[in-house]
């Protein structure tokens, strides 16, 4: 289990490949990646700043992990998010899920990031070129998509 | 008592934390919030409206009915909007 | 779109960034990749190899592939599927969906394994140390997994 | 037509495919199943349980009852087992 916080990029390969290349049980992988993305409408975001709790992110983040941990069966898992300036287009996070089966890796993957999503302390702040900057609202859906898993499927 | 501010609680508190020697009186989060808001202009500000903040309490998520001690770490900040 | 039947590995960091690079509506990127797991309970797999019916491949995974795009909000996609003689933990198959928001992402790469699994001709034969090669016999759970699809959901 | 053969039913069968001019009495899938199960030792063991076989015409899966014409290619096979 690999958790980081970081501003340095990632490589989706590499951190996969970590997990697969020793573990001939490892079936199948599920990454997901959130990118910046112009939301903005008419395309004039220039960059977006994460900030973030230090210490409480890494207690949080590791909390979800041991939380998907008990819910599936994974081989491994490895989360990274990461802080600082960021170009549209650029990688923000990447959740990765390793399991025999694709089924595990899949719902963890998307449990993983649902919960990331609306409890782990990052925050958004968008720059646009107008020289305005704005801190990004949080979403009603993604707190539906969230309670979603409040109980362990039976 | 650590108090930590992030996102636009830290633009509108003007610092990203503070010490408070706790007074007596204030015995729950909500007692703080109260204290802050009564403090000064920028708290009257930042703590006009309670139902956008979250609070953590030693770096855990907590309601505002939380307990607080003096060696406590509280922090304020905005829903979260990382991913 | 890009769908390829081939021997050669692929790298799912350049077939991910080749999507997202240009494209700053992107927001989740959902990566897939199947590897070859050691099923033989003892470990003594040697190789795997993976025939297909060429041409029919090619027309079931578009066909699927267009599916996919008429149910979620993609982007873009791609799938990738190797053929031929492979060894424990090498990559087998890679789906990657591309959308703005992540739930499509998640759920359109879920459907395309899902039938890929059940409607694309391949077939695994596995070789074992000593010297048995046997084909890989198709699991009910798989068609129960491409089955939850038939019906788009409303 | 044009008949096709994938994984076990390859080596059941021998060959990977085979040209083969139609009898008129083959109308359907069934009909050519039951006409290459009889025409040999190879056709009556890769042929002895229809349950195991998928079929294709023209490149997309069919029933047994899919009718037949001389210019189809056809393809037996076990279910895939891909991805």
């Amino acid at each position: 289990m690999k958790i980081s916080v970081q501003h340095d990029d990632f490589d989706v390969s590499t951190e996969s490949l970590r997990l697969t290349e020793s573990n001939p049980a490892i079936g199948a992988v599920v990454s997901f990646v959130g990118h910046v993305r112009d939301t903005s409408h008419n395309q004039n975001l220039v960059d977006m700043t994460l900030e973030h709790y230090p210490g409480m992110t890494e207690k949080q983040l590791s909390e979800i992990a041991v939380e998907a941990q008990k819910r599936w069966h994974l081989e491994d898992l490895t989360i990274i998010h990461r802080v600082g300036a960021l170009k549209p287009t650029e990688q923000i996070v990447l959740v990765i899920t390793a399991s025999s089966h694709r089924q595990d890796a899949f719902e963890a993957a998307q449990f993983l990031m649902d919960w990331l999503k609306t409890k782990a302390p990052f925050w958004k702040k968008e720059t646009t070129k107008d020289g305005q900057s704005q801190w990004v609202e949080a979403l009603d859906s993604d707190n539906d998509a969230a309670n979603k898993w409040i109980n362990p499927k039976t | 008592m650590k108090i930590c501010y992030f996102a636009w609680m830290r633009e509108k508190m003007d610092m990203a934390e503070e010490e408070l020697t706790l007074p007596t009186t204030i015995k729950t989060v909500a007692d703080l919030m109260d204290f802050l808001k009564k403090r000064d202009e920028k708290g009257a500000h930042a703590f006009d409206d309670s139902s956008l903040l979250r609070v953590a309490v030693n770096q855990s998520f907590a309601n505002f009915d939380h307990p607080l001690s003096d060696s406590d770490e509280v922090a304020f900040f905005p829903p979260v909007t990382g991913g």
